[in-house]
């Protein structure tokens, strides 16, 4: 089914769309698309991946396997930006630089700590999605077995009908 | 440390008594062997104290409570309090006693491990230590706080036994009646409250003055002392709780409990007087009280039930006195609680001894027991002759006194007061008789000394009142001058002449004596009243009540929904109906708008309408699949209209969460076989519930409309919000000011917003892959 | 257009409680879906004003950024929550063998009667004094038989 | 200062959510990390108490631009309350051993909704934050992964996310027609705006928050997910996550639209009145325990309601206070209810005299102030619908109390230790406040004046 065509131009399409979601991220301040908008498209990548090849081959694919921490990662990136500036003495959620300062620029690109915001939100909607989407597809191996597991669900049931 | 030297006798005493359940509990905890010693010696001190603080001056003690409702902490040891602290202490001290010795013959009887012996005692002295608090309270809320103190060691004593159905239903029963009804005390201090802004006594009998509210307020707490000194109507609980341990209905009885209610009495009686038709409401109630009682005490069979029959009626004296008032009424009745306290608690003490001795608690099934138990017999006869009033016995001046109190209303209370004396006369005479005289008719176990001593000693004390009556007429004067506000003389003396009094307590010995002589005629027609008593008395209406309730519950549970689409159309219905409801009562002139439309309106008008469509198509496939495509052409057209809305942010997202939902509804559905999801579409709906399944619906977009019309109908509110966001977004960095607002100003939206999807994400992961994170 | 939208958002919310009324898992979660759909489309409306996008530079008139960021807000945690929902029916799915709601609420009534049976005293025998405590005993309905799927 | 709570329950949720909850040092960490943020709770609920209301725009902006939190008398009282019974319920769970590997985690975050949903001044704020709360009563629903408890999770999530979205509605509704969304600036904007909307926004807030109290005829769901979940999650459910409902009434109900409170009363005291009646005769002949204790918060909710159909500040105060104590005690019962021993059996036994209001358990003081407002009120109806209530609850608690510790208790094996001693406390607990009600008294006093008090014109 999973035609030599499909698995080319998957593999082809991953880099693009990465690339676009980084510049949807980077731009969001600018034009419409955020950090959340940006961990959807390289979520949606890494689903075409997934389905061109399986869950078995995504498994290969290096770090993948430790997606479902980015989400962790990125609400702590998150929460050091909101949270940092209260330890520091300044209202919780303060951004860097203060309003109306100027900020360091590379080309027109700002670096103000709203993009490490942005960053988190990208690493947990990204996590999300993939983490969701891989679970879903291991989860279909294992339906096989589900006939016998639910003969024991529901005993176990059974038995929780005299305990509770 | 001025406590110390000088230690305040109202706290002392209530220290001392809250240490006895207190140390009780400790010791058995600590050495569950010691707790009978412990309880004995606590008592004691407990006793001791109340003797030391009735010597000296009367006492109070106050420090704030409860500062928002200006509620002290405020405790009196005066004279009222003082007879039934020395009362509740002194015959605890007994009650004790004769427990150290009769426990661990019940435990043995009913297989119970020592360790109970450490809740009995605890409770037991509980219940004590409530007493004591209970008389000294000065604060309605103070007081209301012991009143329920008392009640709750009840429950635990009555159904001390739990293994057994009968001491199970009478703990309920009686924490029902006196528990509900002790909301009446509370209902009655707040009504004060309402009226005088203080919760505490003397600053209310400082100020009465009779008014409907302090009427209905003394009327409420005087239904909870009825209750609880077991007055018609609320009487039936009394006789079921003879299932506790002999003890514990002997203090019951005599001390706690029951005396509390009368107490009570004593207490507000400044507030009683105020309105005439509450005294005489007493001298009915009591009056009720007597009869019943003393007729049922008649025909039981049960020892314990005689006596608690006879305990309704006893009672029933001390409520008609405080309800005919004066001199005599009022100090009648605290010298009669006295000599009844001393006299009840001995013959159940009796008793229980029996009981335990024989194995036996009927009178059919006894007899002679004086031969076996001489000493027993001695002490339980003096205690009888103290209830039948014979002279040389407290008992004599009680019944004096009440005469006395009747004479001053007319001859037909005299009358009633003699039949009543007679009944009393006859039942108690009845039982004693049955118990000790005739032939034997059972073997006898010895018991031990514990058991008999306290009963001769008490029976003692009944004599003693009856030759040296001056202590114990001390105590009920003092008490009854703080119920009546003014000093009262109590004239107890032998009189050798012809006053009514004493022509009344020979008709009493007369007509009691033929009462116990006629028995076998009054006999049977006797029990066939009270048999039909008991099917239309209040004990069956409490149970009818209680059957009544059971099958109201059952009868509407089968109404409850048991179905999550009756759920949510219960949800959804009653919403409609409510928002219906605001719809209908509120002005609704100029509340809906239909709103301009512009040429330019209408590319969104049509992707507005094409959603709506592609909204209901969503009900129509039968198949899974084509549904969640159909929800997508919604999720995508719902964009468009974003996108025309004049926010391209919401449309691109929207866009792409629709994409990824589309995709992990499928992974779902691929997971599910076929098989199951198609069996499903062909399912058809029953034809009344696709009807409901419209009307509920319906429903619920009309509740839809109208709130969103309602609101929208309304002018957008000219905000400054949005024009300051606007002119402040430059300064934070951004050009985009949607996003500027998702990662600045409502960052902290957005934190929560990722937040959710981390917990959602956590908690899939959980379900899926059962718990692992990679 | 006032009356549009609104239309537009309780013809969703009624499609939407329509299908949450079905017996079908599925369906009902694609009920909750419209209904979630309903409630953002009405936030968005919520800030009817017709204009251009808020982004700079601006034109004369803009629409408001906040309802925006708001409907933002709520379609995210609206797609959280439903995706958890899925997971939930599945596992729901796995352990009864059925997305058919009526299937769950017979077993619910089974649990019930089940919880019933648990040496409970009479409830009627309630402190009857001395007159006999007949009380018709409760018959705890058997539980019915599962009828065969498919 | 302010954020504190806030900061530790986030952080700390974050990092025990990484690791492995059935792990008892684990546990440990997450149980420190929200003993703190109780403890720092409080030192801000005694700065609350001695320097008043507290505010904060996040991010520095003027208020209305940011998001404002603030915190008054109110948002610390319930949240110390539902942080005390998560606590607990987290406590009882790590003695008996915790199953699944997310439960700590999700009771932190659950604690940070709560938190975060009496702490926040912002409408749609506090809706953010109730999905949070609501999100982690939703997985910790299927907690203990039997069949049973997946279908009450179901049960539990659909009826709840319906209320949800209502009350998403009812906040769009509310910007749209004040043009605010920070409570401070909808208060101010009400009364400028036409009744007729308001009302309809306020019926469908007073839906959406019925749905979570379980009131009646909202309740549907309530007896099957209080029967299906494990002890400890009902506890939480019931003792933490209802709270909300109450406090969304009191503080949308009482503070931001009081004019809608007042003109909805009659509906909320005839919801109120059955939800009373309904609860406490379902209560009597319900088999099983949890089921008894379902019908009976179903029925205590009713108390709150007819306390704010009273209306003014004893109303409202007596709506707090009864929220507490009950709170409290329906945590306490429904981890009491599962386990066996005679201490045990004496912390229900306490527990049940405070749903009765029996002295000196607390539950009197709720009775207490309800009384009290109806009397002021001259609502003798009232005073009789408690009395009744009171009488039913004596009533369907000491049956249940009966059978389950006197008569079923004799034969079962008594429970493990620790988690008695946890129950004890919490029936101690109910003890002093009952004796000593003043701290409990003058706060809530100090929250009714700080929502009625400052009645600002706009």
């Amino acid at each position: 089914m999973t035609t030599e065509l499909y698995k080319v131009s998957a593999r082809i399409l991953l880099l693009p769309t990465l690339l676009v979601a980084l510049g949807v991220m980077v731009k969001g301040y600018a034009d419409p698309g955020d950090g959340f908008s940006a961990g959807v498209i390289a979520a949606l990548a890494f689903a075409l991946q997934l389905m061109v090849f399986g869950p078995g081959e995504l498994d290969r694919l290096p770090l993948i396997r430790y997606v479902p921490y980015a989400v962790f990662l990125g609400l702590i990136i998150s929460l050091l930006t909101a949270f940092v500036p209260s330890v520091m003495g300044q209202t919780l959620f303060t951004h860097w630089p203060p309003a109306g300062d100027s900020a360091p620029r590379f080309g027109t690109l700002e670096f103000i700590t709203a993009v490490a915001f942005d960053v988190g939100v990208f690493l947990i909607v990204f996590g999300f999605g993939v983490g969701v989407l891989s679970s879903f597809a291991r989860a279909e191996g294992r339906m096989r077995t589900s006939e016998e597991r639910v003969a024991r669900a529901r005993a176990a049931e059974g038995e929780a009908g005299n305990t509770t | 440390m001025s406590w110390l030297t000088d230690p305040n006798p109202a706290l002392a005493v209530l220290i001392a008594a809250m240490l006895a359940p207190l140390l009780t509990v400790l010791a058995g905890a600590w050495r569950p062997a010691s707790v009978r010693a412990v309880a004995v010696g606590t008592t004691a001190l407990a006793f001791g104290t109340a003797i030391w603080a009735t010597a000296i001056e009367p006492s109070t003690f106050s420090i704030m409570w409860i500062e928002t409702w200006n509620v002290q902490f405020e405790l009196a040891f005066d004279g009222l309090a003082a007879m039934y602290a020395l009362l509740a202490t002194g015959i605890g001290l007994f009650v004790v006693l004769y427990a150290a010795g009769y426990m661990p013959l019940h435990r043995e009887h009913k297989g119970r491990p020592l360790i109970d012996d450490a809740r009995f005692f605890g409770f037991l002295l509980l219940f004590m230590a409530s007493m004591v608090g209970l008389v000294m309270a000065q604060d309605l809320l103070l007081l209301f706080v012991f009143w329920d103190l008392t009640a709750v060691a009840s429950f635990f004593l009555i159904g001390f036994d739990r293994d057994e159905e009968d001491a199970r239903d009478s703990a309920l029963m009686a924490l029902l009646v006196t528990g509900i009804s002790a909301i009446g005390v509370l209902i009655g201090a707040l009504l004060l409250w309402q009226e005088y802004r203080t919760f505490s006594l003397p600053l209310i009998f400082e100020q009465t003055e009779t008014s409907v509210t302090v009427t209905w307020a003394t009327a409420l707490i005087l239904v909870a002392a009825l209750a609880k000194s077991a007055q018609f109507p609320f009487h039936f609980w009394l006789p079921r709780a003879m299932v506790a341990p002999t003890p514990v209905s002997s203090y019951l009885h005599s001390a706690a409990m029951v005396a509390a209610g009368v107490f009570l009495i004593g207490r507000i009686y400044p507030l009683i007087e105020l309105e005439p038709w509450l005294g005489d409401a007493l001298v009915v109630i009591g009056a009720a009280s007597m009869v019943v009682g003393g007729v049922v005490a008649l025909t039981r069979d049960v020892f314990k039930q005689v006596l608690a029959y006879s305990t309704i009626s006893q009672y029933g004296y001390v409520v008609v006195m405080f309800g005919l008032g004066g001199t005599y009424g009022v100090g009648g009745a605290m010298f009669y609680v006295i000599a009844h306290a001393l006299a009840k608690c001995a013959l159940f003490m009796t008793a229980g001894a029996l009981t335990e001795a024989t194995g036996k608690q009927t009178l059919s099934e006894s007899g002679g027991a004086v031969r076996a138990m001489p000493l027993l017999a001695f002490g339980s006869l003096l205690a009888a002759v103290g209830i039948m009033a014979l002279p040389l016995t407290i008992g004599f001046f009680k019944d004096e006194l009440f005469f006395a109190a009747a004479t001053e209303h007319g001859r037909a209370m005299q009358f009633f007061a003699v039949f009543g004396a007679a009944l009393s006369f006859a039942y108690i005479g009845r039982l004693w008789i049955g118990i000790f005289l005739g032939s034997v008719k059972q073997e006898h176990r010895p018991i031990g000394a514990l058991m008999t001593w306290p009963v001769v000693a008490l029976g003692i004390l009944t004599v003693l009142g009856g030759v040296w009556v001056q202590p114990f007429r001390e105590i009920a004067e003092r008490a009854a001058s703080v119920s009546y506000a003014q000093a009262i003389d109590l004239d107890i003396a032998y009189h050798f002449d012809a006053r009514p009094e004493n022509v009344m307590v020979l008709g009493v010995y007369g007509l009691g004596v033929v009462l116990l002589l006629t028995e076998r005629w009054w006999r049977n027609s006797m029990r066939a009243l009270v048999s039909i008593g008991e099917v239309i008395g209040p004990a069956h209406l409490y149970l009818l009540t209680l059957r009544a309730l059971v099958r109201l519950s059952d009868s509407v549970h089968d109404f409850e929904v048991r179905d999550l689409r009756s759920r949510i159309a219960s949800i959804l219905g009653p919403a409609g109906v409510l928002v219906g409801l605001a719809v209908i009562f509120t002005p609704t002139e100029g509340t809906f708008v239909v709103g301009p439309l512009q040429r330019s309106d209408i590319p969104l008008l049509t992707v507005i309408i094409a959603t709506a469509v592609s909204g209901v198509m969503v009900t129509f496939p039968r198949d899974h699949l084509r549904m969640v495509l159909t929800l997508s052409c919604v999720g995508y057209s719902l964009a468009v209209v974003y996108a025309f809305l004049g926010s391209p942010d919401v449309a691109l997202v929207a866009v792409l969460i629709e994409t990824i939902f589309a995709l992990v509804l499928i992974a779902i559905l691929v997971l599910m076989p076929r098989s199951i999801l198609r069996y499903e579409s062909r399912l058809r709906p029953a034809r009344w519930r696709l009807g409901r399944d419209v009307t509920v619906a319906t429903i619920a977009g009309l509740m839809a409309f109208f709130v969103a019309w309602s609101a929208l109908s309304r002018p957008s509110a000219s905000t400054t919000v949005i024009s300051r966001q606007i002119e402040l977004t430059p300064l934070a960095h951004g050009y985009d000011i949607v996003t500027v607002i998702l990662a600045d100003f409502r960052g902290f939206d957005t934190m929560g917003e990722i937040t959710v999807v981390a917990i959602a994400f956590l908690g899939i992961i959980s379900l899926i892959r059962a718990g692992r994170l990679r | 257009m006032i009356l549009a939208l609104s239309l537009g958002v309780a013809v969703l919310f009624g499609a939407g409680a329509y299908l949450m009324l079905k017996h079908d898992l599925i369906r009902l979660i694609i009920g909750m879906v419209l209904i979630s759909n309903a409630a953002n489309l009405f936030i968005m409306s919520a800030g009817l004003t017709n204009g251009a996008a808020p982004i700079y530079p601006l034109g004369d008139e803009t629409t408001d950024p906040l309802v925006q960021a708001m409907t933002l807000t709520a379609i995210v945690i609206s797609f959280a929550v439903t995706a958890l929902v899925l997971s939930l029916a599945y596992r729901v799915y796995v352990s009864h063998l059925s997305v058919d709601i009526r299937e769950l609420s017979r077993a619910e009534e089974m649990q019930a009667d089940r919880d019933d049976e648990v040496g409970q005293p009479d409830p009627e025998k309630l402190g009857a004094p001395y007159t006999d405590a007949e009380g018709d005993r409760r018959t705890v309905a058997q539980p019915p038989n599962k009828e065969a799927q498919r | 200062m302010m954020e504190l709570p806030l900061g530790i329950l986030w952080f700390g949720a974050v990092i025990v959510a990484m690791l492995d909850g059935t792990r008892r040092r684990n546990a440990v960490l997450s149980i420190v990390i929200l003993a703190s943020a109780l403890v720092s709770t409080l030192v801000l609920g005694a700065d609350v108490y001695r320097n008043g209301t507290q505010e904060m725009v996040v991010g520095g902006w003027e208020q209305g631009v940011g998001i404002s939190l603030r915190i008054d008398t109110l948002g610390i009282i319930f949240a110390v309350l539902s942080q005390a019974v998560l606590l607990a319920a987290l406590v009882f769970e790590t003695a008996n051993g915790i199953k699944a590997r997310i439960f700590p985690a999700l009771v932190l975050f659950m604690g940070l909704g709560l938190t975060g949903v009496f702490f926040t001044g912002d409408a749609f704020n506090f809706y953010v934050f109730f999905e949070i709360a609501m999100i982690s009563a939703y997985v910790l629903a299927s907690y203990g992964e039997t069949p049973r408890q997946f279908r009450s999770a179901f049960i539990f999530i659909v009826v709840n996310l319906l209320g949800s979205m209502l009350f998403l509605i009812s906040i769009a509704a509310l910007y749209h027609t004040t043009g605010r969304l920070d409570m401070v600036g909808i208060k101010a904007q009400v009364p400028l705006v036409a009744e007729s909307p308001i009302v309809l926004i306020s019926a469908t807030i007073f839906v959406a928050f019925g749905v979570k109290l379980g009131l009646f005829p909202f309740h549907f769901w309530l007896p099957a997910v209080y029967t299906g979940t494990r002890a400890s999650v009902v506890a939480i459910l019931s003792g933490a996550l209802a709270n909300i409902g109450s406090y969304g009434l009191i503080r949308f109900g009482a503070d931001v639209l009081p004019r809608e409170l007042e003109f909805g009363a009659p509906v909320l005291l005839i919801l109120g009145a059955v939800s009373i009646v309904y609860g406490g005769v379902q209560s009597i002949s319900r088999h099983s325990a949890n089921e008894v204790l379902a019908y009976s918060s179903i029925g205590q909710v009713g108390y709150i309601m007819v306390a704010l159909a009273i209306g003014g500040e004893a109303g409202v105060f007596a709506a707090i206070l009864y929220t507490v104590i009950n709170g409290l005690n329906k945590a306490l019962l429904f981890l009491a209810v599962s386990m066996r021993g005679w201490l045990v059996g004496t912390a229900f036994a306490i527990g049940a005299f405070s749903v009765a209001g029996v002295p000196p358990a607390a539950g009197f003081l709720g009775k207490l102030v309800l009384f009290q407002a109806a009397i002021e009120d001259g609502s003798w109806a009232i005073v009789v619908l408690v009395l009744l209530g009171g009488g039913l609850s004596f009533l369907y608690m000491f049956q249940l109390y009966r059978r389950r510790f006197w008569i079923a208790g004799e034969e079962e094996e008594e429970s493990a230790h620790l988690p008695q001693v946890i129950v004890v406390g919490m029936a101690v607990g109910l003890l002093l406040i009952g004796l000593w009600p003043q701290p409990l008294l003058e706060l809530a006093d100090q929250a009714v004046l700080g929502i009625m008090g400052t009645d600002t014109a706009p």
